[in-house]
């Protein structure tokens, strides 16, 4: 237990208070009829020694990319984290302070959020970034509902069947309560979203797009931009910020927020959290940037430093009508992905890019060619593809491939059923040829049960 | 050490990471993407050495206060210690390295903490319906009032609003806001807690929700809480109560004891998980039984047929997602490691020594500025210093900059709004008598120093108080090659 | 790979210095008879992500006790090291600094240092301690070589065999250049040095004996103390420093010199090294204490702070006449082992003592309890105690009792010849009933050639 | 912050560290120890929280300057960017967690690395047997002066003598002494290298090895290595090459090829180990083929009949054991994974740009101080300040404490012996032009500097100088109650 006082401490405290007992401190707050009178029914408490056991018992029950070779992706991805971000943002400074509500003394933090802010304008092209979202999912609503705020008089929202799944589960969600139509367009038979236009019109507030896509196609995102303004809308874009080192930028191809996932920045998986919501917009949009935003100012003495800027858009300043609720925020991850980054730089994004480009492409080919086997959507991908069993159940296959020591990839046909048959495989940089190709040949030697022969 | 940027240090052509070379047949598999789509140079990220990545960064964090340096009492945040040993646990590689849309069977151990923590939530709260998903308290709160919205609408009332404490925290009303109800405040009597004639005159048919935050933001519980929580019962709504204080009353009175009918934790504050600069937190919600059905999907549940946990999203009448994948796992699992080291008796003493260091504070402090409600709290007390500024025109903000200069976090100032000056102190279980002490006579010192001194504090931080208006006024949010 | 300079940053440099070339300048200083004109045939250079990669797969070849259950002592033990450990020591300010001198930027280790140095003190009811030696081994050495030299006129050197075995081949090492002679008392029946006074006489210089002994067992210190202060030697102690939570302090029983391994104060097994030597002394023989000091003085305002000192002992100022020629130690571990018993406190090790002592009071007994096992040595042991089989290789029943995960102990017949069929068990605070359960199931199930039955 | 001492925050009653209750049945198979062998209570250790433990070093950690925070040019010591990646490496628990008397066959990974690290200090100093038994680089000269004493033994010479140079370390006169040598010293020329003359006059056949450190502690490489060590040969005497200096000659000259033949390396030093604040080192050593034999035991050999790595101590001419168990393994383990980040023409990178920062560092500091043996050096250079000092009374130890008023580190000062008033600069490769350009100007403005300034300094750190001469004479060694 981590608690100070001794039994005389407590003793001396109550002294000074002028109060006989603890109980009678309670007792003269909490009435007699709103007091728990039990002990909580909880495990009885465990010392260090005895908790690292039994923790470490229940963390090898789980398969994980540490235990398996990782062929899952779908917005979650095994990307390297190097262990340089460990090492710094483990430092107790960073770790155990919180909101800089004093900027004298939180300057580290605000200067690596002012930091972190600049590289996602680096990422994104666009002009200004906040301190960080809760995740990728909730950065994309988070955008939608700012549009939906900034267009007035519009209450359509278009988005594409090609989007992550549950992040238009979350969208979903959030309208429910509100006066909004969701109108989602199918992905074509080549798995973009080529036909989006034809849903937006004068009544659509905003247009949420993903590129690369869930299925990691390429979308022709200058083209449904343009489609999107003519019609007087805001376009957001969810991208992958590791796709930048090779793909134009959201803010080149004409989207006015992008969204994204930062979780590939030098973040662990956690079993899907805590993530990082990336969000930068265009400068006219700001004032309606939801989320903590750090900014330079100078301070009595002429230095140059940095605080917590434009709270009048904040909940505690302005509580109802802020233009979001956000209180704490993903800060540390941002500072993960602000250390990741600055090791990376602008070579070692691209080569990153590169790799999983590549590597990508390399497998597709791979699995294409295996008789079983096909790639339903033609076209260029990044880093992610869907693959088609043309025999036997995806389920199986998946398990199968996991006695063979893989996380083979993403069933779709939990979102659409239509792709039942299907599933995703991610190729990050930290696949080797030597695993691609061993994954193959496990592919290959599947019998139609799944299980693999031989095996 | 210098504060340049990383911009400023960068250095065209230095490099940290290095890729390995890629395989020549994968290169040779390569075809090349359309020219629209490819850029020509990739972002202009800064270029550094990993030498200047470090340094850079471990200077950077020496300019932060922390509870790993410093008291840090700022009020309603509970910076109390966080324990190492939930790092270092939370980051065994099979958890930290678990993907999130792994099926269940490759995850049971990870599904059974995650299980026993929700049982572990319900029984703390007295609330049985659990649902992890919320990445914030405000997240949580806003995942309510839509579970609150859902079930007034399979009921078929039309309750557009939501009653808020003018005390509460800013989320209170912007999450009632988010999810489509009006909001209506509901005023503080003078001793600072619900004005129930206020709130009685605002109850009726059209009041979705009460929120409340008990004990409240004065850091006192309100003695009238059944009688409250009864008469918004009675009006057919529904109490949610705001977790963020749940570090005074852990095994000393249960939310759903006392007429909540839904509540979020702060298990970043209650359960020690590291604040992290400003997050990540989480904010798991407990409801009542007939409200569990709304909840976010998915939730866990143990399968006995099966012998299996399981992620359960076939619930119709869930409001849905509200995140993507299932949640903010690494804080929770540091919440579970938390409760796990504590048990039962264990979290009622964390309470307990709470209350005690507050009171024990407070005691001290009110000798020193006027403390308007009394002189009992639970775990934390505001003061203000509204006389010291009529006075001798110190502030709140003046006394929150000096005292930076004895070592000591400054406590939250201006908030609950309904305090003038306000001075919010929440020292925490973890903090020495001594350690409180020496804070007390940091603050008495203060207030006897001279205007001058206080308020061109503080005098010994790298920067002295920034100018915010001119970084509203002109805000400059990003560096660029000429600034 | 770490540098910073770029071709462009390395021509600028050369112009400032005016040379054409780095192998101007090489050329300038290193005759051509002395250069090195090939490439180091070494393996080619490694990614962070390559070299993860690698270096995983070659600890997963290793047996550890991370991965099976130690039993293993002989000097070198598995006790909990608490994560608070790990996380304070690896700041960076502590981890890559040096030997501090320059006092002023320096005072976290410094300080550390003081720190390190009374706990030592307070483990050994000893006057003074230096800031740390290499491990238990050479720290026993250098306090029989710092005998030596106070204690003139004498060359004689008396030990146990039931002092660690090792301990006493260093001993040998380093005594064999100089003219001093080595004498071993054998331990007797009981695994003792009951008899080591007969060994001590008017040309000793001084006794070296371990206690708790190699076998795990209690020697008579305070007697053994008397008969070399009265033969004018001085009595080194070897004591291992969890034991002192529950047992008398070598300085209490009349040692002038302790030593010991502090590897198992918060610092891991890592395979031999870096562990830490502890050295503590009487103050009369400060003067001779070999290693750095650290020491409290006031700087000119007055404030207390600390600084190496007592610096003319060292070999950078004595050098051929100096204590030791040590430089490098190891602050690091020192480190650790000051986290470690600040957060054990006087409670934390008196209870981890009577953990080691209770556990391995009743293994003991379990085994003893078994047919084909007996405890050779009869009496008292701390953490350790040794097994005999009388049936069967101890080495067959090691690696028998490793495919049922464990680390079944440390056999002896390497050392003693005469207990070829012994070896020893040790048991520490992180062993568990189950375990130590599950060990005797184990060994109850073994036949003959070692392999367990049914297994 | 405050800088009380552990002892002084001591609380009685307080607990950190909790340890589970004993198992009935254990407690019950246990009898009691003789009483006089068991204490009254345990050490009086401090009595702490785990809070105030973390808070405790946590804030001492920052009154240290170090490489991460820090440039840190500090001569003779090599302190270069200490890479993360090693630390995570050494930590896994197939590596950390393992039992230094586990039997070969359990601990092939391991073997296999550090077989491969011998192999790899064989092939980068030219020299073929290899011990990494040695727990520094102190202890490497020491185990080497044994295995030249067990060697001229078994050939039945009588060689009592060890020739050092005035400019050596402290620590080779040290080690030879330990070891039961007599130590003469050999001189400087006045350009700073072995003067040959002096050295011949002193070669006889009672001289066993002539210690030497090539580049030497002045940074400069003997343009007479060859016809020293011919000459120490010819006589019959070995020659020993001090390591310290590796960082200078990696891929650029082998000490085996310009005729030493043994050897030690530094590898927190050379192949970047952290120094931790003044330890743990390594000192490997290797030694040429006739002298294998003697080298400490065990070593590591392949047996290809079993197909397995083996530790091998059945070696009769060994000088036998140095330390316990193997070695400083996590030392060498660092050194394994930073050879191996770098590859042969990488560590060749490595040296050219240390002597590149050198010199470049050079070319601007000799224009604020004297530099006595020339504008040309290797990794390191020694300048002196005794020019300065006759004229402002500025010493090299002002200056030192000076210099850390602008965020550096002080060089070494006082050493090598054999420069007045010398301040020895190593800036390592890993420090940009940027920041030797900076630390060049701060040099440049303290001797420009007021004496009064400087005689005071430094002024910027938690304490100013202490008093050494107070500390030596009446040695404070430990807290005790009253003190």
């Amino acid at each position: 237990m981590y608690l100070f006082h001794t039994d005389e401490d407590r003793q001396a405290m109550l002294k000074s208070i002028g109060a006989e007992s603890v109980d009678e401190l309670i007792h003269s707050q909490v009435p007699e009829n709103a007091r728990f009178e039990g002990t909580l029914q909880l495990p009885p408490a465990l010392s260090e020694m005895e908790m690292q056991r039994e923790v470490e018992r229940a963390a090898a029950q789980n398969a994980s990319a540490a235990s398996h070779v990782c062929f899952m992706g779908g917005g979650a991805y095994d990307h390297f984290v190097p262990a340089t971000v460990d090492a710094i943002a483990s430092r107790g400074e960073f770790f155990t302070s919180y909101t800089p509500y004093q900027a004298e003394v939180s300057q580290g933090n605000l200067q690596a959020m002012f930091e972190y802010e600049t590289l996602v304008t680096q990422l994104t092209g666009l002009d200004v970034s906040n301190a960080s979202l809760y995740d990728g999912g909730s950065a994309a609503v988070e955008a939608v509902m700012m549009a939906l705020s900034v267009v007035k008089g519009r209450n359509k929202v278009v988005t594409s069947a090609a989007v992550h799944p549950e992040y238009r589960q979350i969208l979903e969600t959030y309208l429910r309560g509100l006066q909004c139509e969701l109108v989602v367009a199918p992905y074509d038979a080549s798995g973009t979203s080529s036909g989006i236009a034809d849903y937006i019109d004068d009544k659509t507030a905003c247009v949420l797009i993903q590129h690369p896509n869930f299925f990691g196609r390429l979308e022709e995102v200058q083209q449904i931009a343009d489609a999107t303004h003519a019609a007087g809308a805001l376009l957001v874009q969810s991208f992958d910020p590791i796709s930048v080192g090779r793909l134009k930028r959201p803010g080149d191809m004409g989207a006015d927020i992008a969204v994204a996932e930062g979780q590939g920045l030098g973040n662990p998986l956690n079993f899907g959290g805590p993530y990082l919501g990336i969000m930068a917009c265009r400068n006219e949009l700001v004032r309606r940037l939801p989320g903590r935003i750090a900014g330079q100012t100078v301070d009595r003495r002429g230095n140059r430093c940095w605080v917590l800027t434009l709270q009048t858009r904040e909940q505690h300043i302005r509580r109802e009508r802020a233009t979001s609720n956000i209180c704490s925020n993903q800060t540390l991850l941002a500072l993960r992905a602000t250390i990741y980054l600055s090791l990376l730089g602008p070579e070692g994004l691209k080569e990153t890019a590169e790799h999983c480009l590549q590597k990508t492409q390399y497998m597709q080919k791979q699995v294409a060619s295996l008789e079983r086997f096909s790639v339903p959507f033609a076209g260029p991908v990044f880093k992610e593809f869907v693959v088609k069993d043309h025999d036997g159940s995806v389920a199986n296959l998946i398990e199968s491939m996991r006695g063979d020591g893989y996380l083979a990839g993403v069933p779709l046909g939990q979102w659409y059923p239509e792709l039942s048959d299907c599933y995703l495989i991610a190729v990050t940089e930290r696949r080797t040829r030597d695993e691609i190709d061993s994954y193959c040949r496990s592919l290959s030697q599947l019998t139609s049960e799944g299980v693999i022969a031989g095996a | 050490q210098s504060t340049q940027l990383l911009f400023e240090l960068s250095h065209p052509g230095r490099r940290a990471a290095l890729l390995p070379k890629l395989d020549p047949e994968i290169a040779a598999a390569s075809e090349p993407l359309p020219a629209h789509q490819t850029n020509d140079a990739p972002p202009p990220l800064p270029e550094l050495a990993e030498g200047d990545v470090v340094r850079h960064f471990t200077n950077l964090s020496t300019l932060n206060m922390s509870v790993d340096t410093h008291f840090y009492p700022l009020g309603s945040c509970t910076m109390k210690y966080n324990p190492k040993r939930n790092e270092r646990l939370a980051s065994l590689p099979g958890l930290a390295d678990v993907h999130p849309l792994q099926p269940a069977e490759t995850i049971q151990g990870m599904l059974a903490i995650l299980y026993e923590l929700q049982h572990m939530l319900a029984e703390i709260s007295g609330l049985p319906g659990v649902s992890l998903q919320p990445a914030a308290g405000a997240h949580g709160e806003l995942a309510a009032m839509m579970v609150a919205q859902a079930y007034f609408a399979k009921k078929g009332e039309n309750r557009p609003i939501v009653l808020t404490a003018d005390s509460a925290h800013g989320t209170n009303p912007a999450s009632a806001a988010m999810a489509g109800f009006q909001t209506k405040t509901v005023k503080s009597n003078a001793d600072g807690l619900v004005d129930f004639e206020d709130l009685k005159s605002k109850l009726n048919d059209q009041v979705a929700v009460f929120m409340l935050t008990n004990p409240n933001t004065l850091g006192l519980f309100d003695h009238q809480i059944r009688e409250i929580t009864d008469a918004v019962h009675a009006a057919g709504g529904l109490v949610y109560a705001d977790g963020a204080n749940m570090n005074a009353i852990l095994g000393i009175s249960r939310p759903g004891d006392f007429g909540a009918d839904m509540m979020h934790y702060n298990p970043h504050k209650t359960f020690s998980g590291p604040h992290g600069g400003g997050g990540p937190g989480a904010g798991p919600i407990c409801v009542r039984d007939f409200l569990e059905p709304y909840l976010p999907s998915p939730t866990i549940r143990y399968d006995a047929e099966q012998d299996m946990y399981l992620l359960d999203d076939d619930r119709p009448d869930s409001i849905g997602r509200i995140r993507s994948f299932f949640g903010n796992t690494g804080v929770l699992l540091r919440a579970y490691f938390y409760i796990r080291s504590y048990g039962g008796e264990g979290l009622r003493q964390v309470s307990e020594d709470a209350v005690l260091g507050a009171n024990y504070l407070l005691s001290k402090v009110k000798h020193i500025l006027h403390v308007p409600h009394g002189d009992r709290c639970m775990h934390e007390f505001v003061a203000s210093a509204s006389k010291l500024k009529k006075e001798k025109g110190i502030s709140a903000m003046d006394l929150a900059k000096r005292i930076l200069d004895f070592g000591f976090h400054a406590p939250t100032v201006y908030f609950p709004l309904v305090v003038d000056e306000a001075v919010m102190v929440e020292p925490t279980e973890t903090e020495s008598k001594e350690t409180l002490d020496a804070f007390a006579a940091a603050l008495f010192r203060v207030t006897e120093e001279s205007g001058d001194l206080i308020h061109d504090a503080p005098h010994s931080t790298r920067v002295s108080r920034p100018n915010d208006v001119a970084a509203a006024r002109n805000p400059i949010m990003r560096w660029t090659k000429d600034k």
